[in-house]
């Protein structure tokens, strides 16, 4: 497999990937995986950055530890386009053993970067050849042995400094940055670039037309990854227990829920705010943030496919005892183990429905680097407003790639704990009934375990219970409960985050989407109006819908769902949620393990519109 | 039974009266090894003065595990999920610290389905009183094996168990468990003074309590079983006939050992610890499981323990004020720290 | 609760129940759980049954062992319906706690029968009071004190043998069937009946019009329950490998299959030709299945609700890797532990996406004792044909209760074993993929653990794999694997159990509706008849639909999806299946833990219509 | 290598070459101790002239279960569910009983999500050779301490460990597991010897082999870890850079000790049994797996044998034919069969 092997697939096009240029190409690099070259790739990403150019990173990367293919691809855009792009114009080929495939893939004009070792046949006429003697280089650099693979990652960081004209201060400001100033290892591989700079200098002449210019297109953004922004949302939103375990793409937000806690959540005694536990399964670690929320706690669980399926039977009896919990899948291909390390929307339709018996979850769709962090503390709010499950659909190209964000925005709202009864409460009320809809909007009253009062205990049970959380087999308190339990879904949809809606004058079609399928719609929009095709555009935010959405919809003859799944999931969804308007629901899926491109959807609505 | 009832309208120390710590009517079949159990709960929660407030009550899915319901009304409560109630008690002690926490399980919650979280849970320390009621059968299910049943046991309805039992004392001691006893549910002296001094323990305190199960017990083989299940062999082929049956109990001293004739006429023997045994010996505790384990006799008392290991809050360096009463400025950090954060981002 | 608690939810209504009479009549014996009832009302079933009268016996019970109240109900249908109804002419009040609710629910114009000692209020003027000494009798009978309580039991029996005219000769067959012919316990209960039959004779004046005649309609027929009739078909099936973990309702099934297979499965060696596990759990039962369907065995497991909610991981896993499985799920009442001992259809949805990622399972829905039986057999052809999980989706009603059935027919195809190569087929064949659709129906060739052959080995993932079953990240290898698996799907259309349709000239309306929802449906139909509305009507037996479903939904303007569960699970499919009859399905649910009656159905029928 | 290679084209009793016990090229880490453990199950699979289509090969999730793959190809595989292989192994093997059933797992995949099933797996004797590949990490996930990481134990990137470990040789003895030995990857004489021992053994055979994690084990604490690590601490912790390693040998007597110091510098003490241990008496086993967990050592060699219990498919009565091989008239019963309980029901 290379990089390119993705385009295995393309049909032939109306619609043609942007054309490359000043502040509008992608580099990929193809390296082998454990050889360190994430430094490499960050400092190029992140000099691109600060030269004010807006850009994106994705890396592409195997499901193990060492020695096989992976590819980082950095995509500059002018225009502030952020999805995939099917098309390389720069290709850093440091994996001999994909590096035929990888060259075949560059595209048409483009570059090819190589160590000079290979002695490689340059037999592609139309593209440009650059070769530098990257082992060399390495070996001169003064590394151990040990280290050369991983300082050879510098080599190519030096060069395309040269040809594309990236500021060298920038680099150097990137290194300090990723080594947080620690001079040694800055020094070393600054060094290495330093060299590759000279190297390419006097040894390269500059054949191919891409390069770069300062922009101001990001002043006051940052770069960050999903997991991160999720993290630090949920730190934010004031999580104090965390149960977890280790899975792919999952565990960096675990990660950085860690490394942001001990900073921000210890007190004045040096004790934390917060427990996380790495749990012994996926049931454990539920079951532990299902116990945590019963007592009281806003308690978190991130996890993937395989995990949400463990995770079934726990979601079930929260759903049902009603018991806040916030549950982060960061998907990846499924079904089964499937491919750990690649992308898709593929567990939309089992989240929301997660459970035996009549469930509906409630699902958020976060679709940028915002909404991650804004899930991390909505996510709390909801549970405890609704005392439900809380599901954050995420995914792995927003969980783990690069993206610009505007700075994060500190909560506004005070949490939102729910209807929680205190000992206080109770003297005044003289008691309650856990399961009693008294504000007509399916939510009971609870009280937290330890509250000083004897009427403050109640019983929770997954088994049939009535309003006073007492066992029952009764019939009309089974409907009772479960028509609570379907109104408190209906409550839901009002207070859900509302979809974002783009409605342009003269569109006849639409597009859903949601998630990380967004940046691709977005490029398609523009994409299609192009060829003269308007389009308006909804992008969901969450399950169950809002009724904004129905109301879209019954504006709009063909509304495209696009999504990264196979069997159009969230199509499947809607064409029951709004039987009305089925018909008009048209799926546009695909899932090969990699985030959608602005070209492949703009074609997929193209043709089913031609 | 050997314990004293106080008059009924006396109070402890906090001003409850016994009655205040009773839960709803019991569901159970009449002589259901369990009930005692919850009997024994109810006197020394009112013996101890425990504030029910401050109690919460744990429990997966069983005959064992409805008994929650059966004692402490004014506590909070739960009934888990089959076989994971650890999890749940995990994180609700890591929620508030404060809580004290009783687990009850059953041989078929703890033993099969929940074997895995059960010793992670002993593993981490998670500050729970656990009592497992264990009847070696699935009662709630109607009377399969489980996996503490003894090897080569036989049941009328579940056949003969070929499998040998796991021993959950045994598994508590080698994971590192500051505080395993095993007792006999009809043994009210021994039980109360155990769970008394499982409350007084910091981390996880495993009661394994030999429960016997009335209702499916009914051995067809043994030459002692009941005169009915004799004379009318065929007619208890009806499934739903269950009969009543009394309570069995039992009081022997220290250091003696009694054989008790459970239900289906088959006889188990207990083993009382002495007052000379040192339960302190992890190894010696090792050794007297095993050699009850050949010996078929099961050892009652205080089998290990070790006050040493810090308890999961404890080692989570948890503020002592509980995760839950935190109030949201500890929470929630500060608008110029988001601030500064995303400075360094950009 | 009492077994007329379900009729608080009746509204003014259009549709009556059947008038009652002479073999049309519905006896509820209201008893204490762990009495010992089962007996009794076996045998008046069975002596119903053998005077030709059609009949079905529902037990309501509730989720533990002994003391709580439990309901029999037996309905006498001359005109052979077996669903539930709501009317109880006959109330049998064997139980003080709940007697009086039991009382207040019998039919105007009804029957209680009561013990002496109670010393009731007849204070129902509508109704007629029958008692019967019944502690006295049982004291009589010369029981010991424990068996007194189940000895009571018998005296209903004889009662009711005396005030309806049963064939005390049926009784006495009934009671020796029951005992298989051992004297003893026949004779101590037949006593009892007796004493019971002189006791009524000499003391009660029938005031009544209940009773009944011998009929011919049951002749060649049998009686029996789903559970058994499904584990007799997977016996029949040639099942070899079971595990299974304890769980209400499914239980049984495995009790029964222990039986059978006793009997019929067990070779001249006194070995058995099968192995039964009891697991630790239901994740270990699946795995157990699938890793014996992966050796190449026909192996099975029986669940409900919580199991399949365990089993999700494992089913995902054997879905993409292709494994055949049989799994029962008996469905109960969720979500979460719901009502173990109440029914419902409440699986469907989640069955049907079973597993994280792109996934749509094989679904069977048996709705009756043949088609519980004959799902026994075809689940394994079926689940080695497609070589994929076969999902059977039962429930409480068809599992536990008791139904009259045509007796079951042979087996008349041989077991299709699916694609299997011997070592013979590889020498001529000279290798193979385990994954190449070699035939374009989407399913692969595979070899058997043990094949002996040097080419016969290939190695099963739950992770990405191309046709060699090598693991692969590469996205169109991915793609085409989903695609193959699409494709399967669509072939599995043609070879499921096409649904049962039943079109009425003139019908503007139909239903659809599957599984223990069937007699409801059959009754309603009747009644709604009788109103004028005619209906047709197509009974589901498998997802995905086949082609007729699809045309037979063409035909009608407005389509009732009637079921037993809260969400309209199988009408939310139907709309993503079929979105372009998205507004004709129209969901009729209903969920309280009791069978669909006729009556609310054609009640709620009417209601849309009007 | 102490073992000795024989020449490259030589032939086993089958007439097999070395070459066709090989698998596909691993894709692990250079220097991983479970590619140490792959040559060693080739190797006497070679010498042991095994018929690869009579061998299964099974495993879970994980760096250790993706080996299945890299040696064999004749033999059918499967990678299962993290944790949950020892179910499908049950299967499989009752379903063909002929079969000679590898499992690989690692610490991570039997001492977390799948104790449950390790247990239960131990307690069924189901005949297969159970090899746990223990580096006491994560290594598929990124280097995340395993249930069975030695207290106090301090990584880079999971920090300090405070739980106790769990010992899974320790948990197969007392649950009657009939072969239990524990190897360390880089002793390809006593892993090879283990191996064949327990090829040979009809129920589970435990084996837990001590492998080491080159990529997750480079603890910063240590005052011997490799030079790199030292000089150039700040750039490892670019977490994509693994480092190539040399597998780590050892080789060492009967009843004699050593100790080995591991990539990360920091040691660990591996104890051969002598030829004297009796490694039949249960309760000496439980007493050397105690104190051999107080010392801080690694026993190594064949802990404990006991070759009464029948395995599973002997318990369950089956025939000698596999299930998978009865044809069809055996496993169908007759119509008259099906009549006559038809008539029955009637
Ligand atoms: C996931 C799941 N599987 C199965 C069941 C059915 N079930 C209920 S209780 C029980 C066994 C309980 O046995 P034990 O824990 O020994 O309790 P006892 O009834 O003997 O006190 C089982 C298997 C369930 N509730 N959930
Ligand atoms: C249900 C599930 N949860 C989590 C994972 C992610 N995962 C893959 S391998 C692994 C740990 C493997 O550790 P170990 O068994 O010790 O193997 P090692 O890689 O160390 O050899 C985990 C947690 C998974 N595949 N499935
Ligand atoms: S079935 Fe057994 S365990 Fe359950 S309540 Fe009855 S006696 Fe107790
Ligand atoms: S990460 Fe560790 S266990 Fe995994 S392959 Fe590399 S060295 Fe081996
Ligand atoms: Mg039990
Ligand atoms: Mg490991």
């Amino acid at each position: 497999m290379s990089i390119t092997s993705v385009q295995r697939g393309v049909r032939p096009t109306d619609i043609e990937d942007s054309p490359a240029g000043v502040n509008n190409f992608t580099i990929v690099a193809a390296t082998v995986n454990g050889s360190g070259s994430q430094t490499a790739n960050n400092c190029l990403l992140r000099a691109l950055f600060k030269m004010g150019i807006p850009v994106s990173g994705k890396n592409i990367f195997p499901s193990n530890i060492q020695g096989l293919p992976t590819w980082f691809s950095i995509r500059a855009s002018k225009d502030g386009f952020t999805a995939r792009r099917e098309t390389a114009e720069i290709v850093v080929a440091l994996n001999r053993q994909t590096a035929a495939e990888d060259i075949a893939g560059v595209a048409p004009g483009g570059v090819v970067i190589y160590p000079t070792e290979w002695k490689l046949n340059e037999d592609r006429p139309d593209i440009t050849y650059y070769s530098l003697p990257v082992q060399q280089m390495a070996k001169d650099s003064g590394a151990s042995t040990e280290m050369r693979p991983y300082v050879a990652n510098m080599v190519y960081v030096g060069a395309l400094t040269e040809l594309l004209g990236i500021e060298v201060e920038e680099i150097k400001a990137a290194l300090s940055d990723h080594f947080h100033g620690k001079q040694k290892p800055i020094d070393l591989n600054f060094g290495v670039v330093q060299a590759a700079i000279d190297y390419t200098k006097q040894n390269i002449t500059k054949r191919d037309p891409f390069r770069v210019e300062r922009m101001n297109a990001n002043t006051g953004k940052i770069i960050i990854n999903g997991n991160s922004a999720g993290a630090l949302g949920s730190v934010f939103g004031g999580f104090t227990v965390a149960a977890w375990y280790p899975i792919t793409p999952s565990t960096s937000l675990v990660d950085a829920l860690n490394d942001y806690a001990k900073k921000l959540r210890v007190d004045e005694n040096g004790k934390a705010t917060y427990a996380i536990i790495q749990a012994e399964d996926e049931i454990a670690a539920i079951g532990m943030v299902v116990g945590a929320g019963w007592a009281g706690a806003r308690a978190m669980t991130s996890t993937s496919g395989p995990g949400i399926s463990l995770m079934t039977e726990y979601a079930g009896y929260a759903y049902f005892t009603e018991i806040p919990a916030v549950i982060w899948d960061i998907m990846r291909m499924g079904p089964s183990t499937g491919l750990p390390t690649r992308v898709s929307q593929g567990d939309v339709l089992m989240a929301y429905y997660l459970g035996h018996g009549d469930t509906r979850q409630i699902c958020l769709l976060p679709g940028s680097m915002e909404e991650c962090f804004e899930c991390g503390w909505t996510a709390f709010d909801l549970a405890e407003r609704l005392q439900t499950p809380v599901f954050v659909l995420s995914d792995l190209d927003l969980g783990m790639n690069l993206w610009m964000s505007q700075p994060f925005a500190y909560p506004e709202k005070p949490m939102d704990r729910g209807k929680v009864l205190s000992a206080e409460d109770l003297n005044r009320l003289g008691g309650f009934h856990r399961y009693e809809d008294v504000d007509g909007d399916g939510i009971g009253y609870r009280t937290i375990p330890g509250t000083d009062h004897p009427l403050a205990a109640y019983f929770t049970r997954g088994s049939g219970h009535n309003k006073e959380a007492q066992y029952t087999e009764r019939p009309d308190e089974w409907e009772e409960n479960l028509a609570r339990l379907a109104r408190k879904h209906e409550f839901a949809r009002t207070i859900m985050p509302k979809p974002v809606i783009d409605e342009v004058a003269g569109a006849e079609i639409a597009i859903i989407a949601y998630g990380s399928s967004d940046p691709g719609v977005v490029e398609a929009r523009s994409m299609l109006a192009a060829k003269g095709v308007k389009t308006s555009y909804l992008r969901m935010r969450a399950l169950p819908t809002t009724k904004e959405q129905r109301e879209f919809a019954d504006r709009y003859q063909r509304i495209y769902v696009v999504e990264n799944n196979f069997d159009g999931q969230m199509c499947r969804i809607l064409q029951s949620e709004e039987p009305e308007h089925a018909t008009r629901f048209r799926s546009i899926a695909k899932c090969d393990g990699l985030p959608l491109t602005g070209r492949w959807i703009a074609q997929s609505i193209l043709e089913q519109e031609q | 039974m050997a314990i004293q009832e106080p008059p009924a309208q006396s109070t402890n120390l906090i001003g409850l009266t016994r009655a205040d710590y009773k839960g709803r009517p019991s569901t159970l079949c009449k002589g259901c090894g369990h009930d005692s159990i919850s009997a024994r709960i109810i006197s020394i929660a009112y013996d101890l003065s425990l504030k029910p407030s401050n109690v919460i009550k744990l429990s997966g899915i069983g005959c064992s595990s409805k008994t929650p319901a059966y004692f402490l009304n004014q506590s909070h409560g739960f009934n888990g999920l089959h076989g994971r109630m650890p999890s749940m008690a995990t994180g609700a002690t890591l929620a508030n610290r404060d809580l004290l926490a009783i687990g009850v399980s059953g041989d078929g919650d703890t033993g099969s389905i929940g074997l895995g979280q059960f010793m992670h849970m002993v593993r981490r320390n998670v500050p729970v009183v656990y009592i497992i009621e264990n009847n070696g059968v699935y009662g709630l299910t109607k009377g399969q094996f489980s996996a503490t049943a003894d090897e080569g046991q036989q049941l009328k309805y579940a056949g003969l168990n070929e499998l040998p039992p796991i021993d959950l004392c045994h598994e508590a001691v080698i994971n590192g468990c500051g505080f395993v006893a095993r007792s006999f549910a009809g043994d009210p002296r021994q039980v109360e003074a155990l769970l008394k001094a499982a409350i007084s323990h910091r981390g996880t305190a495993v009661l394994d309590i030999i429960s016997p199960c009335v209702s499916f017990n009914d051995n067809e083989d043994s030459t002692k079983s009941y005169s009915w299940g004799k004379q009318h062999e065929e007619v208890i082929s009806d499934f739903t006939f269950i009969p009543f049956r009394e309570e069995i109990t039992v009081d022997y001293e220290e250091g003696t050992s009694t054989i008790v004739e459970m239900h289906d006429g088959s006889h188990i023997k207990l083993k009382k610890l002495d007052n000379n045994y040192d339960p302190t010996d992890k190894y010696a505790a090792m050794r007297l499981l095993e050699t009850a384990h050949e010996k078929q006799e099961f050892i009652t008392g205080l089998i290990y323990l070790n006050e040493g290991r810090p308890s999961l809050p404890e080692l989570e360096k948890l503020p002592e004020t509980p995760l839950v009463r935190l109030p949201e400025e500890k929470i929630r950090p500060s608008r110029e720290a988001l601030d500064a954060l995303m400075r360094s981002m950009m």
